[in-house]
């Protein structure tokens, strides 16, 4: 068994990308994930990296497309206000299918929100694509930080295999836990060659990096607006065959299904316990991929329990994809933010107040 | 005759020691044995005889807690 | 303390920013990934530096460890009576388990617990940090009364992690300081009477 | 002579404008000051019921609640763009920035400089602390080569991150400024000089003459990892030898 | 009636917003909108009001919000790109709830797209809230330059309204097309004084606007996170209620209903025509609130036609609506970008093509 | 004489990086010449196999695929940031971004000023035509005061939209810049003149001393509304006023 | 030309910048409005300034107006072979309706057309503007000879309106110009011999 | 001896007579009557004999419509 260390889900991030190979790490402060471009800004220049602290988010964005036209494994880190400044550069990547890894630690609200505090109202910005042109990014949403570790891994894999931007999305509670991490390399295969990188063209044809210039490779927009997005409709297509990631718990025999992800879905799991102490048969279904959504697993889960509650520290925004997956045939109760146990930042939904949601639910 | 005294809010103050470097005089001392209840060392107006009411100490001190009054004869 | 045959320890530590409730949360934690397979630290902190509120959860468990943030924790460490925006006395005095444990910096902490289905130490922490020659040690004392009192990790092994956490920093001077003020702490909760 | 009376006259305390409510910056921090000198001069010029302040993100970001006069906050870097606006719907108020040296000098430096193209009649008070307060103590465009910060972990390194931001200078060279500054208040007497240079920056402005722009140097003991008193010190032996001290343009018209 | 001239959707804008009362516009250039600046740039100085050319569509959204939090009429418009670069702000707008209108003349394409031409390939990121936190905007879609006028004044009361951001969603066929217009002024009732506006405190208590600051009004994030999205909700709430937009045409005896809205929907009338030509019973439904979304109408046409097929200029994005809408209680059709008679960025699905689809569907 | 064998020698005709692709700038505009010059450069400094050019959005946004090198195109404005990137991930390539004054002088002036600031080692194709041509001829920063355009349709009044934007004199007062200069190519004189000057500043970083700058008056008939002969006329009477040509800064090491 | 018996007329005009197709698209268009209750003008043209796609659709119609696109046109204006991205007259030469009328340039276009069910003028517009002393008339040729085909709108509203438009602008000086190039256009049309 | 020529290509020139700006030796025209096929002002090299074969049109055209031979002797 590789080392363990007592790491929080910032740090996870930080090192689970250097361990799958990356040395190019772009990013601004922002609360809770500074620390991500500082742990960066210690290592990367040991292992003859670069570490580059941008003016803004935007510039963090436009430094990874750079990065990944440059043929490197790269990085970004931000929070909510962080991402939403990437919107317009997401939308490039994905025009380029520009191969990168974009984190997102979560925090409450709109506008400035609740100063770097704890919520999960992003998802709707994360999922659906906030930016312009109708693409998809991979979604990828740790519980934990063992999880968030073997997670990067997996964006950047996947970001590679796919050519699309992979965003891992944690929030304050899973980037500030600390938990023991053990630090293993996870293999995924082999990936193909990045020939299409700007690099100098060595002696070869200049390559050009234009949407409506020579055509660079299978799905370039410059082959026509329909080649190009029957291209993305196909990968997409082979995304949502290939890569749904969802766990379960306690659901087989489950009633009442909790629906939940990320930090929330840790509460659930307690509340689940706790009602299965009271007889209630309770059971969990994590997403962990919310894009591609877990449709059909879910709709099958919660067939067979008859009743679902979603748990998001959010006015309610992952429960529309459960509504969808759901499509009305059982009914889909939401705990939302209101939840918590107080009106500031530092609320939270504790899973008491989840088990009396399920004991009403029952 | 005492020209003036300051007044020092120990529930504002948050025992940067400004106001003892500002004074000129040397009226203000910071103990830094003391603490505030609020658990900030707390700075003492040790020289009233030697205060003119000059008013800097309260200027600087960023939390505004530094009342300064001059006494006026009516 | 620990629930059923299992262990299970809960401890939350709240104060401001500057108190050391993360230093000690974090080196409690350090210490029982020595002891046990589950070993979790929850620290929320606001996006302002100093004078904040901050808070803590450690959990050490036999089991795993589902939920992060604990409504009614075993434990409580309470370290200032309020901050701007949170009455934190007030809440964490009522969301102690019945059965818990309530210690309180008595030096800064003027309330009392009303409860009586708690157990409850007044522990005047500052003031007697301030005795050993610096008031930034009253969360060393207040850690080692908790220690002293749930048994969740032996104080060496506490001194040892603190010993290997504190060898590359710039504050290894203090190691000695703060060694004392956890053993003071345990004495004075081995020593306590209502 | 004890028989006489002896009436109290208060000479110094809480700035009218600011409101009764605790500061919360770190201990030795000199936004504090600052907001006392600014207070001094809205009340003092006699502007409070037409004045609008705009904050930006930083230890700055709750100016907004501490000022008796309308006072909004603004998403990161983004005040000069929304002063703009209310500028522009009305004229006859005098609308300011406070910005610290991340909001301005970097995700806001396009949008700051932008509002200096576009020759926009307002104030700004810009606070270089050298560094990124509110999120940790990052570094700042303002940052001195080889300070320690936490995303300069080995000294900043101007191979790597280049030369600080010198913003005052900057700001001078652009034609449609018309007054700017560098300031400190970290000696009463510095107090007296950047009082002066903020009444100069909103002056500008109020004859329509232009751009008024104040820097002012703000001690950051926190992520300095200085004692407030030792920050005085750095301020004057490090922060000085950077940042000149002085009026880098003062014009009565333009062009 | 009042006068009638001939100008295209994107005047229309322009002079629906000045019909209304709006004196200040923000802007930048971008295809295919420039226009409405310019149009403001030519007008606004002449009735005493303000246009100004923003360095970039970011600035104009911040504009906007300091315009609206000035207490002014304010509009700015954009298109594709630069409505991703507005998230940031949007998301500052709803959170302050500003009421403030933004005009997106949609072109096609994720990254540069296609060059500033036709498209629809925004809908995800205009409904659904490209910014962090959950909020929601009003949307609204015409289809003509007539109801360009109509809804932008519409845009402009509603937003005064409810204190939110009102988008207008057209594109480069509603923006460029050119049909007589009626220039009326559209009167919705009276609206509420702003004290809170920002315009110097003149003697009265200094008002702050700030989320953690003194409460300014009710909703107000400073009241704490619970209470503020609980207005929010209760906000959306009353919206979805009262102002759900919808057209039909043919629709009560179809047996088949194709859905589309804004430019897709006057290619789908046509195509209804030709079907009923044919004898075929096809109908029409086009949203035209896309938020608040027609849900329960389009559901119960739905349900009455048994089959649907959805029109759109996308990959697919307005389907997923449709598809939450109908519940998998009849199935939906897309006809999508691929329905285009070229590659091209002049690509356009034309009736022909829809009508096809719509007999193989009977 | 006839008789005598006599062979032709190309002297002049499309440039060896020149792609061969027509291009789709309108008559008279310069863009097509500064394209030879580049391609010359680039040649005769022999850099063509790890050189990487990066273009914003404007008329530029076709030269990527009309140079037979590694090329891309950048969101409008974000031409520094991507190159930024590029450079440090491949430190031993020249990097170069070419941006009109509409990309790098509004949205992008942020992302290149930082840039600056930073320290990258880059170098910037500035292309100062007064104005958006692409979008069909709004102001931009540059635009000469009284200039009218589709959104100053009664002339640039500085009042209200402010002076010009002087790029390569506000480039050179940043410290990390080893090279700025103005130029055109509105003459064959000037042509070689700002070959030379592109020339250094390509040297520059690959040198390793600091940004190089370059900044061309490029005649824009279209938005000017003028042919392309008057074109040249306005460039020599009107924007070689506004604009001097020259070097404003050529260092050989920066501190 | 009309559709059964309400008035209905289509035409769609295709070029490259810069040769007035959306000049005269745009006046025939206000031109309907003074006769036609329902009037629909359409341009598409690229994001360049010059040089690029430019093509038009007009309809003047009793009735209402659905699609503002119009996939395969009643008559047609081709002005040019191809651009850089769109062969222009392979492609309308294709989407024109049987029975309808496709009027060329042929001044420009070299290309016959190859379909025999509709009616084709090959107008060699650009030549006579040229003999006017301006190949930027060629547009307003063409448009005579289109108003002459279809009658879709009488020659003297074209003429007043394109009075009124110009009135205001710049290029006032040019109206006669253009006038003489609809008339002439119209005459060409008339006298057109296969 | 004619020292060189210049070879227009007319389906790339776009008639804007830069070229004949340039020649300082007066070598082309343009005659604002002829059109090319593409519907621009063609320029026509009309002074052979003078031209010296600098390259100087060459270079200033914005097309790369003109190439230009200088004639060496073997
Ligand atoms: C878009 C966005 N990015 C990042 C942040 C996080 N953030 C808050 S304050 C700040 C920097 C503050 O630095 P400075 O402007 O120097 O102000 P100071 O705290 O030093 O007063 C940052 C990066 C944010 N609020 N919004
Ligand atoms: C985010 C964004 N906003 C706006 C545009 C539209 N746009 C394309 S080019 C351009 C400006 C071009 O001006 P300039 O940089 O001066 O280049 P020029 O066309 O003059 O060469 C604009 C605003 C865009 N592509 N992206
Ligand atoms: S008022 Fe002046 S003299 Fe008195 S204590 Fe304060 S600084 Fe010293
Ligand atoms: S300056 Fe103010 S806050 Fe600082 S020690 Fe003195 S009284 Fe306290
Ligand atoms: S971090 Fe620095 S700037 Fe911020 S409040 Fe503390 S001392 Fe002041
Ligand atoms: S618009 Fe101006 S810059 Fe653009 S191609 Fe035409 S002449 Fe050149
Ligand atoms: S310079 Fe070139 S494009 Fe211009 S007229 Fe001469 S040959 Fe033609
Ligand atoms: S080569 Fe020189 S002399 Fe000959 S035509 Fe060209 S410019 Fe004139
Ligand atoms: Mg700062
Ligand atoms: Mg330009």
């Amino acid at each position: 068994m590789a080392e363990k260390v007592f790491i929080d889900g910032n740090e996870a991030v930080a090192r689970g990308a250097i361990q799958t190979g990356c040395k190019h790490f772009f990013g601004y402060p922002i609360t809770p994930q500074s620390e991500i471009a500082e742990y960066m800004s210690r290592e990367l220049p040991q292992i003859g990296g670069a570490f580059v602290q941008s003016e803004c988010e935007g510039a963090s964005i436009y430094m990874l497309y750079g990065g990944a036209l440059a043929g490197a494994k790269v990085m970004t880190s931000t929070s909510s206000p962080g991402f939403s400044l990437m919107q317009e550069g997401i939308s490039y990547i994905s025009a380029a299918q520009a191969p990168c890894v974009i984190v997102n630690v979560m925090r409450m609200g709109p506008g400035i929100g609740t100063g770097g505090q704890q919520g999960q109202t992003d998802y709707r910005q994360v999922t659906k694509g906030g930016g312009h042109g109708a693409y998809r990014c991979i979604v990828l949403a740790p519980s934990s930080p063992q999880e968030t570790f073997d997670l990067v891994q997996r964006a950047f894999y996947l970001a590679d295999k796919y050519r699309i931007a992979a965003i891992v999305l944690t929030d304050f509670i899973i980037g500030r836990m600390a938990e023991p991490v053990e630090l293993r390399t996870l293999e995924f295969g082999p990936l193909p060659e990045k020939e299409w990188a700007l690099k100098g063209k060595g002696g070869k044809g200049g390559r050009c990096d234009h949407p409506a210039g020579a055509p660079r490779f299978p799905g370039d927009l410059s082959k026509g607006i329909i080649t190009f997005y029957m291209h993305l409709l196909d990968k997409y297509q082979r995304i949502a065959e290939s890569e749904v990631r969802y766990d379960t718990y306690l659901a087989d025999d489950a009633t009442l299904l909790v629906a939940a992800y990320g930090s929330s879905a840790r509460m659930a799991r307690s509340a689940v316990n706790m009602a299965r102490a009271e007889g209630i048969n309770a059971g969990l279904f994590r997403p962990i991929t919310l894009w591609p959504f877990p449709e059909e697993p879910l709709r099958q889960a919660a067939l067979a329990a008859g009743k679902v509650l979603v748990v998001e520290d959010s006015p309610g925004e992952f429960v529309e994809d459960v509504r969808f997956a759901v499509q009305g045939r059982v009914p889909v109760h939401l705990l939302g933010l209101w939840g918590r146990h107080n009106e500031r930042g530092g609320g939270i939904i504790y899973p008491e107040r989840i088990l009396e949601e399920i004991e009403k639910l029952t | 005759m005492d020209r003036g005294e300051i007044v020092i809010q120990e529930g504002l103050c948050r025992g940067c020691g400004l106001c003892a470097v500002f004074c000129a005089r040397g009226c203000i001392v910071i103990p830094q044995d003391k603490v505030s209840f609020k658990g900030y060392p707390i700075p003492i107006f040790v020289e009233q005889e030697r205060c003119n009411a000059c008013g800097v100490c309260g200027w600087m001190c960023p939390e505004y807690a530094i009342e300064v009054y001059k006494y006026v004869e009516r | 303390m620990g629930k059923e045959e299992t262990r299970y320890f809960e401890l939350m530590i709240a104060g401001i920013g500057g108190q050391g409730v993360l230093t000690i949360g974090r080196l409690l934690a350090e210490a029982g990934m020595k002891i046990y397979p589950n070993v979790l630290y929850f620290p929320v902190y606001g996006a302002a530096m100093r004078g904040g509120e901050s808070e803590c959860t450690v959990i050490l468990s036999d089991e795993e460890i589902p939920s992060p943030a604990i409504h009614r924790p075993q434990a409580a460490i309470i370290m200032t009576e309020a901050t701007f925006l949170a009455p934190i006395f007030k809440e964490f005095e009522g969301r102690v388990e019945p059965g818990g444990t309530i210690i309180i910096d008595s030096s800064i902490v003027q309330n009392k617990v009303q409860r009586d289905d708690v157990k409850t130490f007044y522990i005047p922490a500052s003031g007697v940090a301030q005795e050993l020659g610096s008031h930034q040690v009253a969360n060393f004392i207040l850690l080692g009364a908790y220690l002293e009192a749930s048994k969740a990790v032996p104080l060496p092994v506490v001194e040892k992690t603190l010993g290997e956490t504190m060898a590359g920093s710039r504050r290894k001077g203090l190691l000695p300081l703060n060694k004392k003020a956890l053993r003071i702490g345990a004495e004075l909760m081995a020593n306590y009477k209502g | 002579m004890k028989e006489k009376a002896i009436a109290k006259e208060k000479v110094c305390g809480r700035p009218r404008l600011r409101n009764l409510m605790p500061g919360i910056t770190c201990p030795g921090c000199h936004y504090g000051i600052i907001i006392r000198l600014l207070c001094e001069v809205i009340d003092e010029m006699g502007i409070e019921d037409n004045i609008i302040g705009l904050a930006g993100v930083g230890c700055s970001y709750a100016w907004p609640m501490t000022f008796d006069i309308d006072f909004g906050s603004c998403p990161h870097g983004r005040a000069p763009a929304m002063a703009t606006a209310i500028k522009r719907i009305h004229p006859e108020s005098v609308v300011f920035t406070v910005q610290g040296d991340g909001d301005l000098g970097a995700i806001g430096l396009g949008c700051f400089m932008n509002a200096l193209l576009r020759g926009e009649k307002l104030t700004t008070i810009f606070l270089n602390n050298a560094g990124y307060g509110m999120t940790g103590g990052q570094m700042a465009p303002t940052t001195l080569p080889g300070m320690r910060t936490t995303t300069t972990p080995y000294g900043r390194d101007p191979k790597t991150t280049g030369y600080p931001l010198h913003a005052a200078e900057l700001v001078a060279t652009m034609k449609s400024v018309a007054y700017s500054a560098r300031c400190t208040v970290h000696t009463p007497a510095n107090y007296q000089r950047a009082k002066r240079a903020t009444k100069m920056a909103f002056k500008k402005q109020i004859d329509g003459i232009g751009y008024g722009f104040v820097e002012f140097l703000s001690a950051c003991p926190s992520v300095w990892g200085l004692s407030p008193v030792e920050s005085l010190q750095f301020i004057e032996e490090k922060m000085l030898a950077e940042f000149p001290l002085g009026e880098f343009k003062n014009v009565d018209s333009i062009d």
